[in-house]
């Protein structure tokens, strides 16, 4: 226990010595029945450090996270916190929160039933008594607005009610709270801008950089290498399992932390992407009038065109899509569907998954017409699309048999990808699919996206990063349930997209 | 301008349709509007009451309970038995069953079991050790119960004082208290009530504990009104239970539950058959009409419903 | 002993069913070594006899609770009076009209499952209380259409119901069959996987370009059938169709699913376990009346022997926790 | 003087051929009644489910819609107590039968269950009087007839000791659950002289009885129309012999009746007795033609037959 949060900030330094960590592994090895998750990890966290934790899709991340906060025990290895020596067998998450260590999971875990604040207290059982609930309230309220200024969510909202990137902001948010028996000292932040739009992203990482500097310390995992330059003084690779390398940030360049991913380098992207706007022409196979539209303006598709759907987090894009996927099976009013549809998820937890199933049935179930007879699924072609795309996406598992769940968050999400673009869909509506998504991968996968658009499929895209519009042929920007505005591929600029997304909640 | 709010509107539904029930009741039979008719119409929906909170509880965490009419029943057979003629055995009995409640709660997390399963075969037990305290009916309440069941209050019949503090009691302690809040955490997302550190074999055993209190309360209520017990006395309150729930804006999964809805709703389903009775119907409709009375009161839900979609 | 009672676990993973069958077979065993051993052909023709009934109606509900949390069907005792009445006075005792009477009670049976569904989809009631609702409904109907009054059924129907070949029962060889057909439907049909889908996530499985509101429906129609088809041979089986002949399968249609290895919380199921658990119910009376067991004790016994088992069978965990 | 009086029948189950009988019979002579002027109405209730808690319910709405007199088929005798006492104190007029209350207020029309069981013991004892193993189909369990019906049949067998019940299965007054309780014990079952029952389980136990290729018992049968025929066809195929017993479910009309005599003022005594509809042997075919096909046999009663059994018990 030598640390405080007054400390003034060190500099980073890997292999710190264990008296001075707040937390600190070392050869920790953790199997999930064949699965070897990791294999000798040393990582040890000391105050007033900004960690950046990169690595592919299932190279131990999360894994490693969790056993950091005590909710995975690991199989081998030695564990220490503070200083101190914890048994394997005694790992908990109440020792972990004891000194300070907080976890933002990869996958949410908030109560859907219960309010903001409930969740709050739920978190931090020191709340109770009398006028918890207007305490923890402010407490709730005070983070957010410290953390995502103008964040427009209320404390007494239900979070089965908040759109996803709202519920990581209050996630986050409570992992930020300090109560009188419990300071955050390490906050590990799994993937937490992956549901988030860019303008928020960027508050959180500001946060994380002041958090740091007042002496606490982050651990944060992000694919997308922008926000660990930004933010992290150090940065630890993982690949299958083990830590490659783990130096200050300021050792590596893009390139070189590709590289140590175990990725090739990156060949010219603009190039790639300056391609001309196509002119559109012919009927278009999608239409859709979002419910809140009030002038005429309409999302169109083509067939073989991107179309992306820009905008901040929430903004009625993802209403779009469901009301595009409905449309294609039912009569609707508001939009207008030509051909058949598949639609890939970004909230995989509610949208996308069947826990039960294995990934094979996972990824097989939108093509299940296309490969039986007679009503009846046929074994051997449902095993060779299993395999096909097991290979195409590299999905990282030792058998399609498994359970979905074995999967890595990003492994999990080319699944769904895998679903989709496996199917005889003509039209796919994407809602913000890459979250999770490692660099590499992604790159296949816009590839293929643009390849697919060029043999005549078309692409309906919702984005939160801007660099996913560069993709697109023509973008439509959403403000609060409306198209704000209409871009081609030539008049793209991010400020552009800013701008309307902005607009009237700035003013 | 002012716009009904549909959250508002959505929480009031169980009382709307009570309300539209009494109104009916009220005009086809004007003597039920006074002490002693309302007292007659609801003194029986107070056991009713309980037992559906009981079950309220169980479907906090994401469970079913078969098991609770047996249980109520049982508890009457105890209490017209042992309680009235050795109250200390008869008191040691009770507590004992709602140990045994809490046990099952241990049991089903410990082994991840299915609730609906373990509930059936207690089910069973429960009715068993019921014939065997009582194998014809029979019995007597001792005359302490009955007295305090029976107890005359000034101006508002004790049913409609008992299920207004049962509800609020309720609904303060598990809706708005900092442990209630936790105990419905349980059945919201359990895997992050774990990662926050709390144990959720306590959350699970403390909430099936309730639910054993409440069912002995329940049992205890109704022997007080019946004055005597058999074994098969209240079985149907398994089904009423559970119907009172959903009735009450309950939902099966997801730890959504409203005290105060499931209240109003065991109200509603006792009512629903003194409006049958009023209306005069051939007998061999009128286990049909009790069916199409649910479906309307129950229609009414999905009305609401609508209405805050559209308002979305 | 934990690694006992870890490879329950993993014997209930791979064959969820297991239980069920070890089950019945524990107490069958049981049964025979109170009775010296003798009766046992005796005891597997009765059992696999009643258990078809058990079975029938099981499957129904199955595919019912397979739909996902909240969904069960609680109208199958009204519809088994209501078809199994309808049936037999079509019928009327003469086999030129068992093809007639057979279609009228399926019919009927259908029309039960679509108002089921109409209840549920149109007027958003959840299930269990929709159905609760409907059977009220049904029996109302079930009393008007019959009045109670027993109606014999034609002999080649009841021939069928209660003949044996070999001392097997005629019976079970046809639902042990339909049993085959229901588990390939289950677990190799279109049908079935997107019945699983929706079990598991509605919410996925809608976007995943499945019809919900038409699996759904076809799910309760699919219940309601199998249970007017149980009304139907129940008849045959008890000389006529009476009003309370369904009342014991309210809970045993539910009981005989899960304790077959079915979760209940939807999207994971399998049809042998019902019959394992079909023949576990009845030999269990069958081995409580062999022991001469008093009503009370009985039924205390019975709720344990329940719980035992599936304690012992344990259940599935998340994977990943 | 009754003419604009008002009876309810408060029912507490529907669910087989016995209630549906009992509850025809009602409206037939009731409705009959009403059109003549004798009564202002005779309004029958019954619940959803058997449950005693529903029936006290129902019992308090009549009290509160002002009936003069409620005829009763309760649920338990003693569970409704309470509510019959409110109904009492509201100078309601409560008759029960078949299922009678024990609460003093009300009258009773009972019929003597322990003489149903102990009745069944005499006839086999005269069939066989060496004796022999029996088998008994009990009822509902915890219910009170069921106790005192089984409680008559060990009282019979205590006074016959060469019989013993050597087991005892649940039929809980199902037809269907008779028949297979019956099946799961044949196997187990040694050899008996006659099946003791509490009605309506006599045809399910002998389809058990052939079904296991045994030959058939002297079942004891409870006056169903399919108990009756099995039995006639068995009697002129090999001469089986039995007798058959049940109350009438038309002793709803007699307690109508003995309801409307006290409203009249007349006086009545609390407890009167019914004797169970017998069919022997010989009565077989005349008992035949007095039960409607599928359904139970019934006697209805007029005013007269009630005011003779009212004097008779005085
Ligand atoms: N419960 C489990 N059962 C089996 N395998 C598991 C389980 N949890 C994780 N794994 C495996 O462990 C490996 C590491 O997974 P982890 O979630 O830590 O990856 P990650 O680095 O966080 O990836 P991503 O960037 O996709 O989130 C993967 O191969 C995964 O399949
Ligand atoms: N995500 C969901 N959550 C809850 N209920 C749902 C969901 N999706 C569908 N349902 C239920 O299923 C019913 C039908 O849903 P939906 O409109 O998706 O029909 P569908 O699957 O397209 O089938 P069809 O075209 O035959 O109507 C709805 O009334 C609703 O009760
Ligand atoms: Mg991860
Ligand atoms: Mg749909």
């Amino acid at each position: 226990m030598t640390t405080h949060s007054q400390q003034q900030r060190r500099e980073a330094m890997p292999g710190s010595s264990l008296q001075d960590s707040l937390v600190a592994l070392s050869g920790v090895t953790k199997t999930f029945g064949a699965v070897r998750a990791l294999a000798g990890v040393d990582l040890s966290v000391g105050p007033g450090e900004c960690i950046g934790l990169v690595g592919h899709n299932g190279a131990g991340k999360s894994t490693l996270m969790q056993i950091l906060a005590g909710t995975l025990r690991p199989t081998d290895g030695r564990y220490d916190l503070g200083g101190e020596t914890v048994a394997l067998s005694d790992v908990s998450v109440s020792k972990a929160q004891g000194v300070g260590i907080r976890c933002v999971f990869q996958e949410l875990s908030l109560c859907p039933n219960l309010t903001a604040t409930e969740n709050v207290r739920v978190r931090h059982a020191a709340l109770s008594g009398f006028g918890w609930r207007k305490r923890a309230a402010k407490l709730l309220t005070e983070a957010l607005d410290d953390i995502f200024p103008g964040h427009g969510i209320s404390p007494g909202a239900t979070v089965g009610d908040l759109s996803l990137g709202r519920r990581q902001m209050v996630e986050i948010a409570i992992n930020f709270i300090a109560t009188e028996s419990s300071h955050p000292r390490l906050v590990i932040l799994d993937e937490p801008t992956s549901s988030l739009d860019q303008s928020v992203a960027s508050q959180l990482l500001a946060y994380a950089r002041r958090f740091v500097e007042a002496g606490g310390s982050i651990i944060l995992i992000s694919h997308i290498l922008g926000d660990i330059f930004s933010t992290a003084g150090r940065i630890v690779v993982m690949r299958d399992g083990a830590v490659v390398a783990d130096r200050p940030a300021s050792e590596f360049d893009r390139a070189s932390l590709v590289a140590a991913m175990g990725h090739v380098a990156e060949d010219d992207e603009d190039e790639a992407l300056a391609h001309a706007a196509k002119a559109r022409i012919g009927e278009p196979v999608v239409i859709a009038r979002p419910p809140k539209q009030a002038n005429g303006a309409a999302v169109s598709l083509h067939r073989g065109e991107i179309v992306g759907l820009a905008g901040l987090a929430g903004h009625g894009q993802t209403a779009l899509l469901r009301l595009v996927q409905h449309a294609a099976y039912h009569r609707s009013r508001l939009a207008e569907v030509r051909g058949r549809i598949a639609f890939v998820a970004g909230d995989r937890q509610s949208d996308g998954v069947f826990p039960l199933w294995s990934i094979g049935e996972n990824v097989t179930i939108r093509s299940l017409p296309a490969l039986s007879r007679l009503g009846f699924v046929s074994s051997a072609r449902e095993a060779a699309m299993e395999a096909e795309w097991k290979d195409t996406l590299k999905i990282r598992t030792p058998d399609m048999d498994d359970n979905i769940l074995t999967l890595s968050g990003g492994n999990q999400q080319k699944a769904l990808f895998a679903r989709a673009l496996g199917s005889d869909a003509e039209i796919i509506a994407m809602d913000d699919p890459m979250r999770g998504v490692d660099v590499g991968t992604k790159r296949e996968v816009y590839e293929r996206i643009r390849k697919e658009a060029g043999e005549g499929r078309s692409f309906l895209w919702y984005t939160t990063e801007f660099d996913e519009l560069l993709h697109c042929d023509h973008v439509y920007v959403f403000r609060e349930g409306r198209i704000v505005a209409e871009l081609d591929r030539g008049e793209l600029t991010e400020e552009k997209v800013l701008q309307s997304s902005f607009d009237e909640a700035a003013a | 301008m002012a716009r009904l709010d549909p959250k508002l509107l959505r929480a009031a539904v169980p009382a709307l349709s009570l309300a539209l029930l009494l109104v009916a009741i009220f005009i086809i039979q004007p003597r039920t509007m006074s002490y002693f008719g309302l007292n007659l119409m609801l003194n029986l929906a107070l056991p009713i009451a309980f037992a559906t909170m009981a079950q309220l509880f169980i479907l906090t965490v994401n469970d079913l309970d078969l098991s609770i009419g047996g249980f109520v029943s049982m508890v009457a057979c105890i209490a017209a038995t042992w309680l009235n003629e050795t109250p200390l055995l008869g008191i040691a009995a009770l507590i004992a069953s709602i140990a045994a409640y809490a046990a099952l709660g241990a049991l089903i997390h410990l082994r991840n079991l299915p609730s609906i399963v373990v509930t059936l075969g207690m089910s069973f037990v429960w009715l068993g050790c019921a014939v065997l305290l009582l194998p014809s009916p029979g019995g007597a309440a001792p005359d302490w119960l009955t007295a305090i069941v029976k107890f005359k209050m000034p101006f508002v019949p004790l049913a409609i004082v008992a299920s207004a503090v049962l509800g609020l009691v309720v609904h303060f302690g598990l809706m708005r208290s900092a442990g209630g809040v936790v105990l419905r955490a349980s059945g919201g997302n359990p895997q992050a009530v774990a990662k926050a550190g709390w144990s959720l074999l306590k959350l699970k055993v403390t909430m099936y504990a309730l639910a054993g209190t409440f069912g002995v309360l329940s049992g205890l209520i109704l022997v007080g009104t019946t004055t005597s017990a058999d074994a098969n006395i209240a079985l149907r309150y398994t089904l009423l239970s559970i119907a009172g729930v959903i009735l009450g804006g309950g939902e099966f999964t997801g730890g959504r539950v409203s005290p105060i809805g499931a209240v109003l709703g065991a109200l509603t389903l006792a009512l629903v058959g003194s409006l049958l009775s009023f209306l005069r119907i051939s007998p061999e409709w009128q286990i049909g009409a009790q069916g199409l009375m649910l479906i309307v009161v129950l229609a009414l839900r999905s009305l609401v419903n609508r209405f805050e979609e559209r308002a979305q | 002993m934990t690694s006992r009672l870890a490879k329950f676990q993993s014997i209930w993973q791979s064959a969820p069913y297991a239980f069920a069958f070890i089950g019945a077979m524990v107490i069958f065993a049981i049964t025979l070594i109170a009775n010296q051993g003798s009766g046992a052909g005796q005891i597997v023709s009765a059992a696999l006899a009643f258990g078809s009934f058990y079975a029938l109606v099981g499957i129904g509900q199955m595919f019912v609770i397979t739909s996902g949390p909240g969904n069960i069907d609680l109208s199958v005792p009204a519809n088994i009076a209501l078809s199994g009445a309808v049936a037999m006075s079509i019928m009327g005792g003469s086999d030129a009209m068992i093809p007639l009477g057979l279609l009228a009670a399926l019919g009927c049976g259908a029309a039960i499952g679509c108002v089921n569904y109409a209840l549920i989809s149109v007027l958003r009631i959840p299930p269990i209380i929709a159905t609760l609702s409907s059977s009220f409904v049904v029996q109302s109907l079930a009393i008007v259409y019959g009045r109670g009054l027993r109606i014999t059924p034609p002999p080649f129907l009841a021939e069928i119901a209660t003949g044996r070949v070999a001392g097997i029962p005629i019976l079970s060889v046809l639902v042990i069959a339909l049993a085959g057909v229901m588990a390939l439907v289950l677990h190799r049909s279109i049908y079935g996987r997107f019945l699983k889908a929706i079990g598991q996530n509605m919410n996925a499985a809608s976007l995943a370009g499945i019809r919900v509101g038409l699996v759904r429906f076809g799910t309760y129609v699919l219940c309601a059938i199998f249970a007017a088809l149980c009304g139907v041979l129940l008849a045959a089986f008890s000389g006529g169709a009476s009003l309370n002949m369904g009342e014991e399968y309210l809970l045993a249609s539910i009981a005989v699913v899960v304790i077959g290895g079915t979760s209940v919380a939807g999207g994971f199921s399998n049809v042998s376990g019902i019959w394992g658990a079909a023949l576990f119910l009845y030999l269990l009376v069958t081995m409580m009346n062999t022991l001469g067991v008093g009503t009370g004790l009985r039924q205390i016994l019975t709720g344990l022997i329940i719980v035992a088992v599936i304690t012992l069978a344990g259940s599935r965990r998340g994977v990943r926790e | 003087q009754t003419a604009d009086k008002s009876i309810a029948l408060s029912n507490n189950y529907a669910g087989n051929s016995w209630r549906q009988a009992m509850i025809n019979s009602w409206e037939e002579v009731t409705g009959k009644a009403v059109e003549d002027g004798i009564v202002g109405s005779a309004d029958a209730f019954t619940t959803a489910e058997n449950s005693a808690t529903e029936q006290a319910a129902q019992l308090q709405n009549m009290i509160l819609q002002g009936y003069d007199a409620i005829v009763l088929n309760s649920a338990s005798p003693t569970a409704l107590n309470g509510a019959v006492k409110e109904a009492c104190d509201a100078g309601i007029t409560v008759v029960s039968f078949d299922g009678v209350v024990t609460e003093p207020c009300a009258w009773r029309i009972a019929v003597d269950f322990k003489k149903m069981g102990s009745d069944q013991i005499e006839y086999l004892a005269e069939r066989y009087p060496d004796g022999g193993k029996l088998l008994e189909i009990r009822g509902l369990p915890g219910t009170s007839v069921d106790e005192e019906i089984h409680a008559g049949i060990v009282e019979g067998v205590k006074a016959h000791p060469q019989f013993e019940v050597v087991r005892e299965v649940q039929g809980d007054w199902t037809q269907t659950v008779a028949q297979k309780s019956v099946a799961s014990v044949l196997a187990s079952l040694p050899e008996v002289v006659g099946v003791v029952t509490q009605g309506g389980d006599g045809y399910g136990a002998a389809q058990a009885f052939k079904a296991a290729g045994r030959e058939v018992p002297t079942i004891i049968m409870g006056n169903r129309h399919d108990e009756l025929t099995w039995w006639k066809e068995q009697k002129d195929a090999n001469g089986y012999e039995t007798f058959s017993q049940s109350i009438a479910p038309g002793v709803s009309t007699l307690a109508f009746w003995v309801a409307q005599q006290i409203l009249d003022g007349k006086d009545v005594p609390k407890d009167l007795v019914v004797p169970t509809l017998r069919i022997d042997q010989d009565g077989l075919a005349e008992g035949l033609e007095m039960t409607p096909e599928g359904g139970v046999t019934n006697q209805e009663y007029t005013q007269d037959q009630a005011a003779e059994l009212i004097s008779s018990a005085q």
